[in-house]
């Protein structure tokens, strides 16, 4: 394992920046570890959380940017109801998750691809349309087959609409869309 | 009016960044002031000695010491003072170093700002009063509440020292948690009996008045002479005629009364004894479980009671003691098991606290020393133990560490493998806390000698499977989850303040903090007294703590105690409230808002009713004096007027 | 009691693959003169993408909604799906908080939100706002052999600050509810275990794996059905379980019903109304073997008092 | 902390005995920095201080006053600091009635042993009376 | 009238001291009357010039009485007893249902302050008589302002009650509608204000003397040097101590009787600065003066939560 040199390689502003967007408190961690004995996901993840906990404590962006425990987080929020120093831990992972799209770093492009398709199907129609939703992955995945063994049961049972619904307010949806990206383009 | 101003040099702490000549020749300009000089170091004995050869010289009748805080030396020049036959409190320090010197960089402000607050006191030195304390005689008997293993060494030592003590319990009998331990850490010494001895002690000293099942129900009065009502509650036996032969106990029907002794491990008799070694060994009657009380009608006990001690009518009884000064050593409680749901508690029989486990490895407990757990009787193969459940977690509002669970979970595992030589130990734990004298190798030797496997990462779940618990938990140092496989699991809960303590609180006029426990003068250099004189602390109502820590403190009380009776008259404070009966209008607005009783209604010659400072009982906040719309009660050394001069003296530096 | 209104906001899932979630529902909340109106021009929520791309854009796809149902004069919404109301109720509580927040979203949603509407999940209706005994009044069958493990997922009690209902760690409302219906529930202790959520699509072997654990501890309890209230939790359990038996070689034929339909079924309406044979998993045994109810359930007297001579 | 400007204001504190002055007493001692507009007066508790005399601070030319007493709970004298809130605040909430801005009026609580949160409290209140500048209580024009 | 009578005849059988009011020395003023013989029984009145809160007299009265009362006065009684000045057994309440006062003020202004040598009240209106001419006037125009937004115009305790009772349709929001008001000016007007207003102050003292709650009396700090709050300088902030001294002295006291405003001879709106400190004590611990003998004044008082009061941060 590699060393850490902390003085050099503690990056403060990003522990800052986490705080600030994320409104927790990273220093008031004292490892206990619930989160991670309460983790649903720990044996998916490639850090436990009460890790990515210390690394942020330790300034480490690029060791949890480039994690994949982070896009894994389904925040069950389980960590944040057991967390003994109240911190919503679920949220810094959100923030994490966040941070780590708009400096593109995408260590699971699986689930990035699936948010992404799932919000460009909320913007195109102001609902979301899944079996859309599912053929749009599948197509940009390149993975075709995911769930078509499920296809049939679903589409037999008659649960998913084979057209999307568009509602009247459709606009409305997708200009808030809009108005947040010039927000954020306005800001920088 | 001659006022003696000395600025102090303190070495270069406050001439460093303070004009201090500058400082003494303004003050020079102040009418009334007589004389002022600085000195390098004026608390030294030549520097107080200068100030004493300038009130003679000079006839200052005042003195103003700028030098560091009054906290610091205060004492010390009043006592310079009083040796040139001044008042002690025509004395008033500025305090030019703390505030001033140490915490400002440019001098020509704080020089500004020394002389501002140095004039200010002078202003305030020429409101003062001479003051005198008056002495009043004191009643040489002790009260101490609890009879735990703290209130009990103090009792002792306090009847050893030749003073009569009463001991006042909450409980059926006297002992305490300490009573309930098994063994203690770390020499793992059978509790019981080497407290049992003890508690005979207590009940055979003369000088000791036991009062078992009896709680304090109000506090009147000050140091050396309180006047407390204590109630005795109806024990629906009457102890006179009770030998403890515990024939009741067992013929009693109502098999299923809640063991308060036992943390409801098991349950007990309705009427019951609650150990073999209780003292006194009396019978009591719970009455939310016996039957004569719930439905009409029984009668078993009374039937069969040898001496025929049952009494069914009988009544709270209230009665009154005099004594001089009081010992709180009330104890703690426990964080209930029911607080933990992720932990299944309250719902797994299996899921108990360390106290419970504690009495299911006692010889005398409800399994008869035999490790049974709850669930089923089965003896466990693995037992799992968790540290800083509820301590350290601010979740459920308790940041604080619980002192002794490191400790006791380490003996419990030891005990364990002793108990059950093929069992398997496990302790999840977040730090070892084990800072006492032989505690650290203890913990040690739970892992090296008896193989007890410490996991550090808290627990996060648990929940059944088959007739095991899965506990599952993080091993932090490892980054994984684990699971184990569990019998029984034992928390350390939280140690909490007593339920009512901040009622007993309220009645002694005591403050605790926001967790319950009572507040020390000084956490170092007063830690049994209290801020209300003549109440003394000790044991684990002021924190959680172990055994030596609570009897040091018994017996820290009771010395506390036996030193303020040495004397045979005491000395009041004189920085006390005064009413002037000429300008007190009879509102009465102090004496509802006197946080301790110190003021009363009085009845003038001329049928005027006024108010009246109890001088023994004012503790000098002077609340009373800023409720007061006309200024007829003043707080002695803080009346408004020295305030207000303060306050005029600092605008005339505009 | 009184005809309470309330908003209903469905959410996308129980319009497509929660169907049954939504008529069951509505059925039963018709049953119980529980009155609701959908708002007109919902929007999705942006359940969890929405809040992993920007918290802003989550809170506004949520007080959009808000906005909507303050304009029909209703102060209750009701979010079945567990996602929705948690994004309902984060939007709610966030702008609540912080007056910034609440500024910047009324910038970009259409019409502002005013705070005056709280977010409560089908759930927390039933349980708070219908008295048990109104429920046990409406039974009319018993299902003898039904023996229910109640899922309640990650969050709909979930953390305890945005749910504000129920115990995180041991929530009963689920549990009592079926039980005022004459249902027997086991205990069980993974009532709060995380399916594996939204990772349906994209880390399938993930949600697997999770769901069967849930699955296996259902089992374990003695349970033969698995009640939930959640659409993800639903589709990840009873979808899922042919994925599931074929990775962990096991061969579980547990039916997972929304409390709903089982509480429509012991009600008396009809198996095909409920979407009883939307389910995957067969539960058509359950139907089979529900009897009219003999006596009155849910009043249990109180025991009498355990005592030895 | 360095002034920017040698104009000082005036600001009057009254602290009490126990915790406060305490407090500030720590502060010095670990030499935490501070403006030095303020002037200290020392009280047994924050009950003692009647809202008059920070009425009087005010009208004898006072630029800003601070009264500084026990946290709640930690009252030496048990309630002393429960009274002095609600009369304190009752003062701050009719001082901007008579037009004097009620920032130019604060109370606080703090701790013998949080002399950094006394450093914080006197550079911040310090830093409001400097953006608000002196007090003016001026004259009217006379009567008759 | 015939009413009134026989009730304090009765009282006055039970306590040989009856506080009431009679006709003053013209047809607008009434007086305050003692009765402390049977004959004078006969000479007291109610009528609209009825102006005086007579509970000013009752603290540290070593004598049981009994006393007239309007709704606003009976506040005084509420408040007295809360703080325990007066016992309610020293005293019988005769309480009045009133539908408001006059200002006499107003009504001088009206007649030019001419001398009134008669008046006759008819329904809404009355006729005032000078000594050169015959005037009426609504009622509701001559009304003292504080009645205009007066929301207990029956007493809140008695023993004795007199008159039918009447409705009162202001609510708390609307009594406090003036407060509120000159609130919304910004803080240099405000300044100014009470710079104009309190300037005019000539330190009569009428205000604290008419004042029942101002219970110090002659021993008013505002007049002393042990404590000296405050010199005899006529500077305006020596004005401004004086009623400071006086709004924080009745802070969760004043039952805003008015009478303090009512005595003022150059007008200042004393009653105002109380007024907004009853605001807030309704905001800070829901407690309203003088409606509920078992409440207690909340300076007097605390909680160790306050639910209402927030840290100040800096």
């Amino acid at each position: 394992m590699k060393v850490i040199n902390i003085t050099k390689e503690f990056d403060s502003k990003f522990i800052e920046q986490v705080a600030k967007e994320s409104g927790e408190n990273p220093y008031l961690c004292y490892q206990c570890g619930n989160c991670t004995a309460g983790c649903p996901f720990t044996e998916f993840f490639d850090y436990p959380v009460s890790q990515i906990m210390r690394l942020l404590q330790q300034g480490q962006k690029e060791t949890i940017l480039r994690s994949k425990a982070i896009w894994l987080c389904a925040t069950c929020e389980t960590c944040t109801t057991r967390c003994p120093c109240q911190i919503d831990v679920a949220q810094i992972m959100d923030t994490l998750r966040v941070i780590a799209r708009r400096e593109n770093y995408v260590s699971e492009k699986e689930i990035k691809l699936f948010f992404d398709t799932f919000l460009e199907s909320l913007k195109k129609h102001g609902r979301v349309f899944e079996l859309g939703i599912l053929l749009a992955y599948n197509l940009k995945s390149g993975k075709i087959f995911t769930d078509v063994d499920l296809g049939p049961k679903v589409l037999l049972k008659g649960k998913i609409h084979l057209l999307p619904t568009k509602i009247k307010g459709q606009e409305k949806v997708e200009s808030i869309f809009r108005k947040l990206a010039e927000r954020v383009s306005g800001n920088e | 009016m001659r006022v003696g101003v000395f600025i102090c040099h303190c070495g270069n702490n406050i001439a460093g960044t303070v004009d201090v000549q500058k400082v003494a020749e303004e003050m020079r300009k102040i009418p009334g002031v007589a004389y002022s000089t600085t000195y390098v170091y004026t608390c030294s004995e030549p520097g107080q000695n200068e100030i004493i050869e300038a009130i003679k010289k000079y006839k200052l009748d005042r003195v103003v010491v700028a030098a560091c805080s009054p906290r610091m030396h205060e004492l010390t020049f009043r006592k310079a003072v009083e040796k040139a036959s001044l008042n002690r409190y025509f004395l008033e320090m500025a305090n030019i170093r703390e505030h001033i010197s140490w915490v400002g960089d440019d001098k020509e402000l704080n020089t500004q700002k020394a002389i501002d607050v140095v004039r200010m006191a002078v202003a305030k030195v020429m409101n003062n009063k001479p003051l005198f304390s008056s002495s009043f005689k004191l009643t040489k008997r002790v009260l101490v509440i609890g009879g735990g293993v703290a209130g009990m060494q103090a009792a002792l030592d306090c009847a050893d020292g030749g003073l009569d003590v009463v001991l006042v319990e909450k409980s059926p009998s006297i002992g305490g948690m300490m009573a309930r331990l098994d063994k203690t850490f770390p020499t793992i010494d059978c509790s019981i009996c080497i407290l049992g001895p003890k508690m005979v002690d207590v009940a055979q000293n003369e000088r000791i008045k036991l009062y078992a099942y009896s709680e304090i129900e109000d506090v009147k009065g000050y140091i050396g002479n309180y006047e407390v009502t204590i109630r005795k509650k109806a024990t629906y036996v009457d102890w006179n005629k009770c030998t403890g032969c515990g024939l009741c106990m067992e013929k009693c029907p109502s098999k299923n009364a809640y063991d308060y002794f036992n943390f409801g491990i098991a349950p007990t008799r309705a009427i019951n004894i609650p150990f073999p070694q209780a003292i006194p060994k009396k019978a009591k009657i719970d009455p939310n479980y016996c039957r004569y009380f719930l439905k009409g009608k029984c009668g078993v006990c009374a039937k069969i009671c040898p001496t025929k001690a049952i009494d069914y009518d009988m009544k709270d009884e209230l009665v009154k003691e005099d004594v001089g000064a009081i010992i709180v050593a009330t104890g703690y409680s426990l964080m209930g098991v029911e607080n933990f749901p992720e932990y299944g508690g309250g719902k797994y029989k299996d899921v108990i606290t360390g106290i419970q486990y504690e009495r299911i490895l006692n010889a005398s407990g409800p399994t008869g020393g035999h490790i049974k757990r709850p669930s089923d009787g089965k003896e466990p193969e693995t037992v799992v133990f968790i540290s800083c459940c509820g301590s350290r977690d601010k979740s459920v509002g308790i940041p604080y560490c619980s002192n002794f669970c490191c400790m006791y979970i380490a003996k419990q595992a030891i005990l364990t493998k002793d108990h059950l030589p093929k069992s398997q130990s496990y302790v999840f734990y977040m730090d070892i806390r084990a800072p006492g004298k032989g505690y650290d190798e203890f913990t040690r030797r739970a892992q090296e000698e008896y193989g007890v496997r410490y996991i550090r990462g808290r627990v996060s779940k648990i929940y059944p499977r088959g007739e095991k618990l899965i506990v599952r938990g993080a091993d932090t140092l490892l980054g994984i989850q684990v699971e184990v496989e569990a019998d029984l699991v034992v928390l350390a809960n939280a140690v909490i303040s007593n339920p009512d303590a901040a009622k007993l609180a309220e009645k002694l006029r005591i403050s605790y903090d926001t967790f319950g426990f009572y507040v020390e003068s000084h956490p170092k250099l007063r830690p049994v007294e209290t801020n209300t004189s003549g109440v003394f602390l000790a044991g684990a109502c002021q924190g959680p703590k172990d055994i030596p820590a609570s009897v040091s403190q018994g017996s820290a009380a009771a010395s506390k105690v036996l030193a303020l009776f040495s004397k045979d008259v005491l000395e009041s404070d004189p920085q006390v409230s005064y009413v002037n009966p000429n300008v007190c209008v009879g509102c009465m607005k102090c004496v509802k808002t006197c946080p301790f009783g110190a003021i009363k209604e009085e009845e003038l010659r001329d049928g005027r009713k006024v108010a009246k400072v109890i001088e023994t009982v004012c503790a000098g906040c002077g609340i009373c004096t800023s409720t007061c719309p006309c200024g007829a009660i003043q707080l002695q050394h803080f009346t408004d007027n020295q305030i207000l001069a303060e306050v005029y003296a600092f605008a005339s530096g505009k | 009691m009184n005809n309470r209104r309330y908003a209903y906001y469905s959410g996308c899932s129980l319009e497509s693959t929660a169907r049954e979630y939504n008529e069951s529902l509505k059925e039963v909340f018709r049953l119980l003169n529980i009155e609701i109106k959908e708002p007109e021009d919902w929007s999705c929520c942006g359940s969890s993408p929405a809040h992993t791309v920007d918290p802003l854009l989550a809170c506004a796809l949520g007080a959009r909604n808000l906005a909507l149902v303050e304009k029909m004069g209703l102060d209750v919404v009701i979010a079945p799906c567990p996602s929705c109301f948690t994004v309902l109720k984060r939007a709610h509580l966030k702008m609540k908080k912080d007056p910034e927040v609440r500024k910047k979203v009324n910038e970009v949603i259409d019409e502002p939100y005013n705070l005056k509407v709280s977010p409560k999940s089908a759930l927390q209706i039933l349980y708070e706002d219908v008295p048990p005994e109104k429920i046990s009044e409406m039974v009319v069958y018993e299902i003898p052999e039904l023996k229910v493990a109640p899922y309640y997922g990650c969050i709909v009690t979930r953390p305890p600050e945005v749910a504000e209902f129920d115990d995180a760690e041991n929530p009963i409302s689920m549990d009592r509810i079926l039980e005022s219906a004459g249902i027997e529930v086991c205990d069980f202790p993974f009532k709060t275990e995380c399916c594996g959520a939204a990772f349906g699509i994209a880390k399938k072997e993930i949600v697997n794996r999770l769901s069967y654990k849930v699955i296996q501890m259902a089992k374990d309890s003695g349970a033969n059905c698995i009640a939930v209230c959640c659409p993800l939790c639903q589709q990840n359990l009873d979808l899922r379980q042919g994925q599931i038996n074929r990775l962990m070689g096991t061969n579980f034929q547990i039916p997972v019903l929304y409390f709903s339909q089982l509480l429509g079924l012991v009600f008396g309406i009809s198996p095909k109304r409920l979407g009883i044979d939307k389910l995957v998993v067969d539960a058509s045994w359950i139907t089979r073997s529900m009897r009219k109810a003999e006596k009155k359930v849910g009043n249990k007297e109180k025991e009498p008092e355990a005592e030895e001579e | 902390m360095p002034q920017e400007s040698k104009k000082e204001l005036r600001i009057i504190g009254f602290l009490c005995n126990w915790c406060s002055y305490g407090g500030a007493d720590t502060a010095g001692v670990s030499r935490f920095k501070q403006p030095t507009d303020l002037r200290i007066v020392r009280v047994p508790c924050s009950g003692r201080v009647d809202p008059l005399f920070v009425v009087r601070a005010f009208l004898s030319g006072a630029d800003g006053v601070l009264v500084s007493g026990c946290h709640p709970r930690d009252c030496h004298y048990s309630d002393g600091n429960y009274y002095a809130r609600r009369r304190l605040e009752m003062l701050k909430r009719l001082l901007p009635f008579f037009g004097i801005d009620d920032r130019r009026f604060h109370y606080t609580w703090v701790s013998a042993s949080e002399g950094e949160r006394w450093q914080r409290v006197v550079t911040e209140f310090t830093k409001v009376i400097h953006g608000l500048g002196p007090l003016k209580i001026e004259e009217g024009e006379e009567i008759g | 009238m015939v009413e009134l009578k026989e009730k304090i005849s009765e009282v006055f059988r039970d306590t040989n001291l009856v506080i009431c009011w009679r006709e003053g020395f013209d047809p607008i003023h009434a007086t305050p009357h003692f009765v402390r013989e049977e004959s004078q029984i006969e000479d007291s009145i109610f009528n609209l010039f009825c102006v005086h809160n007579l509970c000013v007299y009752l603290p540290f009265l070593k004598e049981k009485a009994g006393i007239l009362v309007k709704g606003c006065d009976s506040r005084t009684l509420i408040q007295f007893l809360q703080e325990g000045l007066i016992r309610r057994e020293d005293v019988v309440i005769i309480g009045i249902s009133c539908r408001g006062i006059i200002d006499v003020g107003k009504l001088m202004r009206e007649v030019l302050y001419e001398a009134v040598t008669g008046v006759s009240i008819d329904g809404d209106s009355i006729k005032v008589k000078t000594v050169s001419r015959e005037r009426e006037f609504q009622l509701t125009s001559l009304l003292a302002d504080k009645c205009k937004i007066c929301r207990y115009p029956n007493p809140l305790i008695y023993d004795h009650l007199i008159g039918e009772p009447v409705e009162s349709k202001v609510s708390w929001d609307m009594a406090y509608e003036d407060i509120r008001e000159f609130e919304k000016k910004p803080l240099e007007d405000r300044l100014s204000f009470w710079t104009k207003e309190i300037g005019k102050c000539i330190r009569c003292y009428a205000c604290r003397n008419a004042c029942p709650l101002c219970i110090c009396r002659d021993r008013c700090i505002a007049e002393t040097r042990d404590p000296h709050f405050t010199s005899q300088s006529v500077e305006l902030k020596e004005k401004f101590m004086f009623h400071f001294i006086h709004a924080v002295h009745l802070a969760g006291r004043c039952v805003e009787c008015g009478e303090c405003e009512r005595a003022c001879p150059v007008g200042i709106p004393v009653k105002m600065m109380k007024k907004k400190i009853n605001l807030e004590m309704k905001e800070l611990f829901d407690y309203e003066t003088g409606i509920n003998v078992d409440d207690k004044p909340p300076m007097y008082t605390f909680k160790a939560e306050e639910e209402k009061i927030k840290e100040h941060e800096l």
